[in-house]
């Protein structure tokens, strides 16, 4: 593998081909185990523990707070959404001014170096669990942005993404759906992105440090 | 054994005559010889005084010549002229020490003969009873002058002197004319025989003769208009020779116009006194303006002057005791030529050069503050006794409007005064000289007569009954040690102090001190409790306290025991004054405390001088006791009660009157503004409550259609309200609960103001509970201060971790300032409420509820400033304050809630003492309910339990539904996603309110600030304005005398 | 202006005090000066009775006189005790005869002085008015001869002395008559209009003629010996 | 009433309360939605939003203020519910009312915000102590014509006691002091605007600017806390409102329909306003709200 | 005042002299003139005081001859000569001093003008 050149960042060679390896973080306590697609290592939980774990992510599912941050021109499409056409918070979808408050992060269109920074701090302010929603092609593969030096091409690079919404641009409804997609993954306990990330959290951020190279981020988040 | 009188001229004029030839046998010959001869002189004057003091001896009448008067020139040698003459003797010797170490080569055994002569013309014209010698003696007192003065910088002193003798030509002039017609018109020199045998007032000429002889008098006694040479004296000659003049030639003139007084018909009275007391007011008014300390002493000595003229016509009337005004004289004297000695050992000439003096010395600053005192006339010291004599008397002669001029010049005193303490206690910068001039060897003078003084006026009390109090003499006398040894480690001045204290509060304790149900019981107990935790405090050590706290302390402590417990108007005033200037002491200990400390003392005086004003009117009206205060009825209970709550309140710092609490309280030692804020701002409330409403009782009458209460009251409600809007603007912490200990007073003028059992009980609830919290706030507000170095609360954030004793004392103070229940705040503040509704007052009660609402702004913001936010990186390894401390807040802290918890530990004996205060319960408490007389209840217990136990729930439900908690970074927050700043930047505190601000904008103009700007600044164009008359030109004070001798004639006082 | 108001002023006085012209005339003497008319020879034998008043009753204030002008004097070496901003008078040396004529003239006036004084009970003059005389011989000499210095140490120990033994006549009245200057039975009081006559006053008197003579001469002294002040630029003459 | 009853039913009465307070809150969002053209989220949504907060996996704390003051704040709502009676002449629904008064009320309704304060001032986000300080300034503005409405109110009967404020308005409808006092209630609903915070007086917590103000750094079972406290001290207050000026209640009905009406009183004024800046906001407060407060306490005065 | 009076002249003429001598200092601004000024006005003063003492009908009070001794009353009052020769001497003193400083200040100002003495003021 080719090492990550800084003055060729179009070049997607250099970019690391394996998924991040597993278990380099404890992993999460016994009730949302069920759900973290790691049956195979521990005993079937009972099923009053299943019952509650489902009701658990009912509520997380139904009440996804937004964290307000946009990042690209995708931001223009989030406007739309609390209006009275297409109006989201009638799934519980409101906006969260503070990460602290906040469950679900959209990456709204292409994300510049400087701003992944912001992006990450954010995204480790925010109480677990957490979801990444990717919007437009941008965060995909760096669509329009594919040779640009300072924006990154894959955002599942860098954070764990737990739904795409492809596009350039896609219209608000395709975000909606996007969400029906999270909160049905949400309510299965299959949305684990944010699992994976502490899992993975050395191999995250050797990617992080790989393109932000001031890095200057405390590393009292964790 | 007593020594023939005639010696006291003989023998130094001997010796003067001969001092030429011992001169010729060295320097240290010659002054001996003159000492011993100064000496000789004073034992003369010794041996009668206790003779002519206890009237054993009668006065001598000393012949010469061989034959009695009116053939020959006789001497009179009473008590009045052994005092006199002793303050010569004693001068002269001071002067000697002085001006002998500061003889060049020129003036050695010189000055020695000039200094001797002044001397004895002083003593012939205090003694001589023969109108032509008089003039002579005082030819030779003024010759000797003039020669003398031109010791020292000839620069100024021989401009100076020359001056001075044009007028001196002049004034001999006028007094010739006035001595040849009136020998021509009696046919006697002799002025006891000449009083019998003067013509009938109305004899053609007779007045012209006497306006000459008082003319010529009022230069020589330098009266105002006519007084510039002597300022140009006081100026530019050296300070040692004026210092002997106040002692010899001054008194001397003032008793020889004692004597050509007795020849002026009785019409003169009102003239004389008004030139008198125009010199007094206008002298002092002229000196507030005066930017060099010796020419302002030129200025007070006027003043003095002035004020013992203006008292010759009474004395001699019979109006006022001759004894006020001899106090006054010796008290000026001691102190005048005290501080002239003084103001000679620095070489400032402006007062700001005069910054620092004397830091080093511990003597001499001592002495400076003791002649300070004594001479604007405060208690123990000589001088007060004289004031307060001489406005007995006038009150009681019907006099009592010119006690009004005379308060006002006093006050004066005190603008001036403390006006050149202030920069004598402000720190010296590097580029002002501080050293003292002329070593320590010519100090003699000048602690003989601080101690004098000293003495002497604590000899003046010893018929009070104040000295029979063990623990008063006790107190005092151990606080006297302590300032004297202030240079101890400060660890154990407290510990000695506390142990005092606690000897003290055991005595009190023992002997029934501490009846709550006594308005001075609780209020023993509250002084001495204070003043224990303070002192508890203070061993702490550190720069909490000035170097002279603990002495002053223990005295204050002893004046305001004192004051609560005595029913004497003058005990009481002696004690207030005490207060005043020991607290005054206190402020200006602190580190910057030298300015505000003027401002402290100024308004301090002002309220002294109304409640002198209020107690003369219930003197002149024959009552002499607070109890007797009860009798006064009509026009006077109405002015005295005015004069009385307007001073209180000046003290309590009320709207309007309040500019110098902050400056006071936030520059006082940090371990003393507890006391000033908790103890000594609750005096006064002590006064209005059992001093001045002795009167209120039902008889004040109503101005107009406005109740005097109500006015009260709307002051206090202003004052609540003023000053917490004050304090939310505030940036430092000590100014912030400055404003807010002094808005909270406004809480018990209100109380007291509604004159009913539950107001009362509001108020006194208020007075036990503002002490606790307020000094809980102040002391860890001092822990932080201590540990930070600053008091500036922006600097400050996050202490919380560092300091969680002084956060949790904080936090109690402010929810029990808040009134928020539980605590005790709620309790208080009800009992005011209920009590307003009841009399129906809403408007007040509307502003007192406001106020306490816009107060969570303050507090909330000190709170938060000092103890939350981010902590400094700096304040990283600050350490809780320390244990002394702690332990004081911690006792503070038991206070507040036991308070909280069972507020009727103290409403029990408060209503018990309402029951003798107004013969009708306050509440009725049944367990842990307290009721009012209308039937409203309170469960303050029942409400501190539900409150515990619900915190206590929901701190388990929050235990139980907290997911796994981690502590995170100070600066972990969520700041969209940037790394924060530093703390500095990120501490939301600077111009907290400041949206606050914007709004209340046009109701935030300083007014009462403006105000008294603006008074200052006008008084001080019109002194500017007036004090041109000195214009500097000798031809212009020649010119004086001249004009007034026209303008008395054509008052029709001539001819 | 000022002027003005100052001249107005004065006249302002003047007819106030031109108001006590009617007191002026003359009247009897008064009683105390009826006293030492009738029994002034009696009780001190002295002729001149202004002697007697200025000596004897009123002698109290003639020390205080003496006193005065002993402190004007010293005063006025006080004063000018320093030199600087003066330098001395560079004079031409007198011509002979006036050096002459004035030595000669010096003792006639000294001795013309001490009649004067020596007579103070008996004739008009006195101590101070011979002293005066003395002193006038001194300033001629002065004016003769301005190199010509005083024997200052004499002069001194004159002065003193002469002021001391003026206290000392007062304290032996003290002494023998209780009375302080009293001429009761210090100095028996002689027979009236003789020269030894009236008791301590024409001792008194003596030594106030020597004190004032003194003093007169070590006052022109002084201020004939301070120089002229150098000339500077600056200041208005 | 015996302790242990009172204390059960206070109990009964307070979780009743507090779903009330829920249930109205949902239904204003429902309600705002509508008026918005929107569809809104369903009403029990503050129970989903309630159940999530309480399901959050992890939470963090800056330091032991921070902690307590989401208590603060729960013990300063319910506090004031079970300070005040509900229903006339039902002891049941009375709480402790019996404690103290209306004083004991209006303070105790600052319990919980000086808690919360302290609280998010622990936090040390800047955002925290600005929210706090136009929280604070707004309040001792909106107090002065609340205190004015009050003081008029309890010089009416001569007292505090809330009962006997109830008393003077049991003669039908024109003898509440809504109609009696109209100057009071004018100053006092106008007052109740700023007091619930909603718009145009919502700049404490304004977002987007200072994201939630005091808040900001709260999550999870903080914030759920302080939903259970705010919902008690909005039912307590508008108990409270409806005792003083609506004749109280005399069944729990009744209750329900007037603190229902009195809350959306500002609810629908916040509606159909924007945002006044914080000095405006007290400046208003301080205008005509006093105006009106000061001529209720004149016509107190002067029918008495 | 129906004939003008030996007193009375001379008691104008005292007068007047006072008034020359105060108005020299009042309005001459030299200040040995000045000193001048008090002389003239002590003079007048001596006059005045002498003539309160005098009576043209009446001889010195010198009781030197027998005939005077007989009959005292011929004489004129004693005391005011007395007074006069004390006023003498201390006008004497003062005007001696007034010289002296008037050396010095010279000597310090190089002025005798009055308004350069000035400095001290206010």
């Amino acid at each position: 593998m080719k090492k990550f050149d800084p003055d060729r960042p179009w070049d997607l060679t250099t970019l690391p081909t394996t998924m991040a390896p597993q278990g380099s973080r404890p992993h999460a306590p016994v009730e949302d185990q069920c759900f973290l697609g790691a049956e195979a290592d521990i005993k079937q939980p009972p099923k009053l523990q299943e019952a509650v774990a489902t009701i658990k992510n009912w509520f997380r599912a139904s009440s996804l707070n937004v964290l307000a941050f946009g990042t690209g021109c995708g931001a223009i499409e989030l406007r739309p959404l609390s209006t009275s056409r297409f109006d989201m918070s009638r799934f519980g979808i409101p906006g969260a001014p503070t990460p602290r408050q906040s469950n679900v992060f959209i990456i709204s269109g292409y994300l510049s170096v400087k701003t992944l920074t912001r992006v990450i701090r954010c995204y480790e302010q925010m109480p677990d669990p957490k979801w990444v929603v990717a919007l437009g092609s941008c965060t995909i593969n760096g669509g329009m942005y594919w040779d640009s030096y300072n924006t990154i091409k894959v955002l599942d690079l860098y954070l764990p993404v737990d739904v795409y919404v492809s596009g350039c641009m896609p219209r608000p409804e395709a975000l909606i759906a996007g969400f029906q997609y999270l909160m049905d993954d949400v309510k299965k306990g299959k949305a684990n992105g944010w699992h994976h990330y502490l899992e993975n959290l050395e191999w995250y951020r050797e990617n992080q440090k790989q393109v932000i190279t001031d890095w200057d981020l405390p590393n009292y988040n964790w | 054994m007593v020594i023939d009188p005639i010696l006291l001229v003989a023998v130094p004029l001997g010796v003067a005559f001969l001092l030429p030839l011992f001169s010729k046998l060295g320097r240290t010959a010659a002054t001996a010889v003159q000492g011993l001869t100064i000496v000789f002189t004073a034992l003369v004057a010794v041996s009668w005084l206790p003779g002519l003091l206890d009237g054993s001896l009668a006065p001598a009448n000393i012949l010469t010549g061989g034959y009695d008067a009116p053939i020959a020139i006789n001497l009179h040698f009473g008590l009045t002229e052994a005092v006199l003459c002793l303050l010569a003797s004693l001068t002269a010797l001071g002067s000697l020490s002085y001006l002998s170490v500061r003889e060049d080569e020129h003036t050695i055994g010189r000055s020695g003969l000039l200094q001797l002569l002044i001397m004895t013309g002083a003593f012939g014209l205090i003694m001589t009873r023969d109108l032509f010698n008089l003039f002579v003696f005082l030819e030779i007192a003024s010759i000797g002058t003039y020669a003398l003065v031109a010791f020292g910088k000839e620069e100024t002193s021989l401009e100076a002197g020359f001056k001075y003798m044009l007028t001196g030509a002049v004034a001999s002039i006028f007094l010739l004319i006035g001595i040849a017609f009136l020998y021509k018109l009696t046919g006697t020199l002799n002025i006891d025989d000449m009083v019998g045998r003067m013509p009938p007032a109305a004899t053609a000429g007779l007045a012209t003769v006497i306006l000459f002889l008082l003319m010529g008098m009022a230069i020589e006694l330098k009266l105002l208009p006519v007084n510039g040479p002597a300022l140009d004296l006081y100026d530019g000659a050296d300070p040692g020779v004026m210092a002997l003049l106040v002692g010899t030639v001054v008194n001397g003139v003032l008793f020889a116009f004692w004597k050509i007084a007795l020849l002026v018909p009785g019409t003169w009275d009102t003239a004389i006194m008004t030139l008198g007391m125009v010199t007094f007011v206008g002298s002092n008014l002229l000196a507030v303006a005066q930017d060099r300390p010796r020419r302002m002493l030129g200025y007070s000595s006027s003043a003095q002057i002035g004020l013992l003229v203006f008292l010759v016509p009474l004395v001699q009337q019979g109006t006022v005791a001759l004894a006020g005004a001899g106090l006054l004289l010796i008290n000026h004297t001691l102190a005048k030529s005290g501080l002239l000695w003084l103001s000679g050992k620095h070489a400032g000439e402006t007062r700001r050069e005069w910054t620092g003096a004397f830091a080093g010395s511990v003597v001499m600053r001592t002495a400076l503050i003791i002649f300070i005192l004594a001479i604007t006339g405060l208690p123990p010291f000589p001088g007060f006794w004289g004031k307060w004599q001489v406005l007995s008397d006038l009150m009681a002669g019907g006099y009592g409007w010119w006690a009004l001029p005379l308060l006002i010049g006093s006050l004066l005193e005190f603008v001036y005064y403390y006006g050149w303490y202030r920069y004598v206690r402000t720190p010296a910068t590097s580029n002002v000289s501080a050293r003292p001039l002329g070593g320590a060897s010519d100090l003699g003078g000048v602690v003989a007569f601080a101690l004098a003084a000293l003495v002497f006026g604590v000899w003046l009390m010893r018929d009070l009954p104040v000295m029979g109090d063990r623990v008063l003499v006790f107190l005092t006398g151990v606080g006297l040690v302590l300032t004297l040894l202030r240079r101890l480690p400060r660890v154990v001045l407290a510990a000695t102090a506390t142990a005092a204290l606690g000897l003290a509060a055991w005595i009190m304790a023992t002997g029934g001190g501490f009846d709550l149900t006594t308005p001075s019981g609780l209020f023993h107990l509250l002084i001495i409790g204070a003043g224990l935790l303070v002192s508890i405090a203070g061993l702490a050590g550190s720069s909490g306290t000035g170097e002279r706290f603990h002495g002053l302390f223990l005295i204050m402590i002893a004046s305001l025991l004192l004051l609560v417990s005595t029913d004497n108007l003058l005990l009481f005033f002696v004690a207030w004054e005490v207060m005043t200037w020991t607290s005054y002491l206190v402020v200006t200990s602190g580190r910057l405390g030298a300015k505000p400390g003027q401002l402290y003392m100024v308004f301090s005086g002002a309220a002294g001088f109304l409640l002198l004003g209020g107690f003369m009117l219930a003197i002149g009206a024959g009552h002499t006791t607070i109890t007797g205060l009860g009798l006064l009825t009509g026009s006077t209970a109405a002015w005295t009660w005015g004069l009385l709550v307007t001073g209180f309140l000046g003290k309590s710092a009320a709207w309007g009157l309040h500019i110098w609490a902050p400056g006071a309280y936030s520059e006082a030692p940090d371990l003393f503004t507890p006391f000033l804020s908790g103890v000594i701002s609750k005096i006064p409330m002590f006064g209005i409550a059992m001093v001045a409403f002795r009167i209120a009782a039902g008889n004040l009458p109503a101005i107009g259609a406005v109740d005097l209460t109500w006015l009260l009251a709307l002051i206090g409600g202003l004052t609540a309200f003023g000053l917490t809007l004050a304090a939310v603007f505030q940036e430092d912490a000590k100014k912030l609960l400055a404003y807010s200990s002094v808005g909270q007073v406004g809480y018990i003028v209100v109380g007291l103001a509604i004159l009913t059992p539950l107001g009362w009980t509001a108020a006194m609830f208020h007075v036990v509970h503002h002490l606790l919290f307020k000094g809980l706030l102040f002391l860890a507000i001092a822990g932080v201060i201590m540990r930070t170095g600053t008091r500036t609360m922006y600097e400050m954030g996050g202490l919380i971790k560092r300091m969680p004793v002084s956060f949790i004392s904080v936090l109690i103070g402010i929810i029990a300032l808040s009134g928020v229940p539980p605590l005790a705040g709620f309790t208080g503040k009800w009992l005011l409420y209920q009590a307003l509704l009841a009399k129906g007052w809403l408007f007040i009660l509307v502003l007192m509820m406001f106020s306490s609402v816009v107060a969570f702004i303050y507090m909330f913001r000190l709170i938060h400033s000092v103890f939350l936010g981010q902590l400094k990186p700096r304040h990283r390894d600050i350490k809780e304050a320390p244990l002394p401390l702690v332990i004081s807040e911690v006792l503070m802290i038991a206070g507040v809630m036991a308070l909280a918890v069972f507020p009727q530990l103290l409403l029990n004996p408060l209503n018990a003492m309402m029951h003798t205060q107004f013969g009708l319960d306050a509440l009725r408490i049944d367990g842990t309910v307290l009721t009012t007389m209308s039937g409203h209840t309170l469960n303050a217990t029942g409400m501190m339990v539900l409150v515990l136990v619900m915190f206590v729930a929901m701190f388990l439900v929050l235990l139980l539904v907290s997911p796994p908690m981690r502590k995170i970074r100070q600066l972990d927050i969520g700041f969209a996603g940037e790394v924060p700043p530093p703390a500095e930047e990120i501490h939301f505190a600077s111009r907290f309110a400041q949206p606050y601000e914007r709004a209340w904008a046009p109701f935030l103009k300083p007014r009462a600030t403006n105000f008294w700007r603006s008074v200052t600044e006008n008084t001080g164009g019109v002194i500017e304005a007036v004090r041109k008359i000195y214009s500097g030109n000798g031809q212009t004070y020649v010119l004086y005398p001249v004009l007034l001798v026209v303008v008395f004639a054509l008052l029709g006082l001539g001819r | 202006m000022k002027q003005i108001l100052s001249v107005v002023l004065l006249l302002a006085m003047g007819w106030f005090l031109v108001g006590l012209v009617p007191l002026g005339q003359p009247t009897e003497p008064g009683r105390v000066a009826q006293h030492y008319i009738d029994n002034g020879i009696d009780e001190n034998r002295g002729a001149n009775l202004v002697t007697s008043v200025i000596v004897n009753y009123r002698g109290f204030d003639t020390l205080g006189e003496v006193t005065v002008l002993f402190l004007s004097v010293a005063g006025a070496g006080f004063v000018l005790r320093r030199r600087d901003g003066l330098v001395r008078h560079e004079h031409r040396p007198s011509s002979e005869i006036l050096q002459t004529g004035a030595r000669m003239l010096f003792a006639p006036i000294v001795v013309f002085g001490a009649y004067i004084f020596v007579h103070g009970h008996l004739s008009p003059g006195g101590g101070f008015q011979g002293g005066a005389v003395i002193a006038s011989a001194v300033m001629l000499l002065l004016l003769a001869d301005r190199s010509h210095h005083l024997p200052h140490g004499l002069m001194h120990w004159l002065e003193s002395m002469a002021g001391f033994g003026y206290v000392m006549a007062g304290v032996a009245g003290l002494v023998v008559a209780g009375s302080f200057l009293s001429n009761q039975g210090v100095l028996p009081l002689g027979t009236w209009n003789r020269l030894f006559s009236a008791g301590i006053i024409p001792i008194i008197y003596i030594l106030v003629g020597l004190k004032v003579g003194t003093e007169l001469s070590s006052l022109l002294d002084v201020m004939i010996d301070t120089g002229r002040p150098a000339r500077q630029e600056g200041g208005r003459s | 009433m015996e302790l242990f009853p009172k204390i059960g039913w206070t109990l009964l009465s307070l979780f009743v309360a507090i779903n009330y307070g829920f249930l109205i809150n949902g239904l204003i969002r429902k309600v705002m939605a509508r008026i918005q053209g929107r569809f809104g989220p369903p009403l029990w949504q503050p129970y989903i939003d309630m159940g999530k907060l309480l399901v959050q996996r992890n939470s963090i704390m800056h330091g032991y203020m921070h902690w307590l003051g989401p208590i603060f704040r729960s013990v300063g709502g319910m506090g004031v519910y079970v300070l005040v009676p509900v229903v006339i002449g039902e002891p049941r629904l009375a709480g402790f009312s019996d404690m103290g008064d209306l004083l004991l009320m209006m303070y105790f309704m600052f319990f919980g915000s000086l808690g919360m304060a302290l609280g998010a001032g622990d936090a040390g986000h800047p955002h925290s102590p600005i929210g706090v300080s136009r929280g604070l300034s707004q309040m001792t503005a909106f107090e002065m014509p609340f205190i004015l409405a009050v003081v008029a109110l309890a010089a009416h009967v001569g007292s505090f006691d809330i009962n006997a404020i109830i008393a003077t308005q049991q003669h039908g409808v024109l003898s509440w002091n809504l109609f009696a006092n109209p100057f009071a209630s004018a100053a006092a609903f106008l007052a109740l605007l700023g007091m619930n915070m909603y718009a145009p007086f919502n700049i404490v917590g304004a977002p987007t600017e200072i994201p939630v103000g005091p808040a900001t750094e709260y999550q999870n079972s903080y914030l759920s806390l302080m939903m259970i406290g705010r919902s008690a001290l909005a039912i307590g207050k508008m108990v409270m409102f409806m005792d003083l000026f609506l004749g109280g209640a005399h069944s729990i009905g009744a209750a329900v329909v007037k603190i229902l009406a009195i809350y959306f009183w500002s609810v629908f004024v916040g509606a159909v306003f924007p945002r006044f800046r914080t000095e405006q906001s007290v400046r208003f407060f301080l205008r005509w709200p006093t105006a009106f407060g000061v001529a209720g306490v004149l016509l107190t005065q002067w029918v008495r | 005042m129906n004939a003008v009076t030996p007193a009375t002249l001379y008691l104008v003429t005292a007068i007047l002299l006072i008034l020359i001598g105060l108005a020299g200092v009042l309005v001459r601004r030299n200040i040995l003139k000045m000193v001048l000024g008090f002389a003239l006005a002590d003079t007048g003063i001596n006059l005045l005081i002498a003539t309160l003492g005098s009576n043209p009908e009446r001889t010195a009070p010198i009781l030197d001859k027998p005939e005077l001794l007989a009959n005292p009353s011929l004489v004129v009052d004693p005391i005011p000569q007395a007074l006069v020769l004390t006023a003498i001497v201390i006008g004497l003193g003062v005007t001696a001093l007034m010289l002296a400083y008037v050396i010095r200040l010279y000597a310090l100002r190089q002025s005798l003008d009055i308004r350069d003495f000035g400095r001290l003021k206010w």
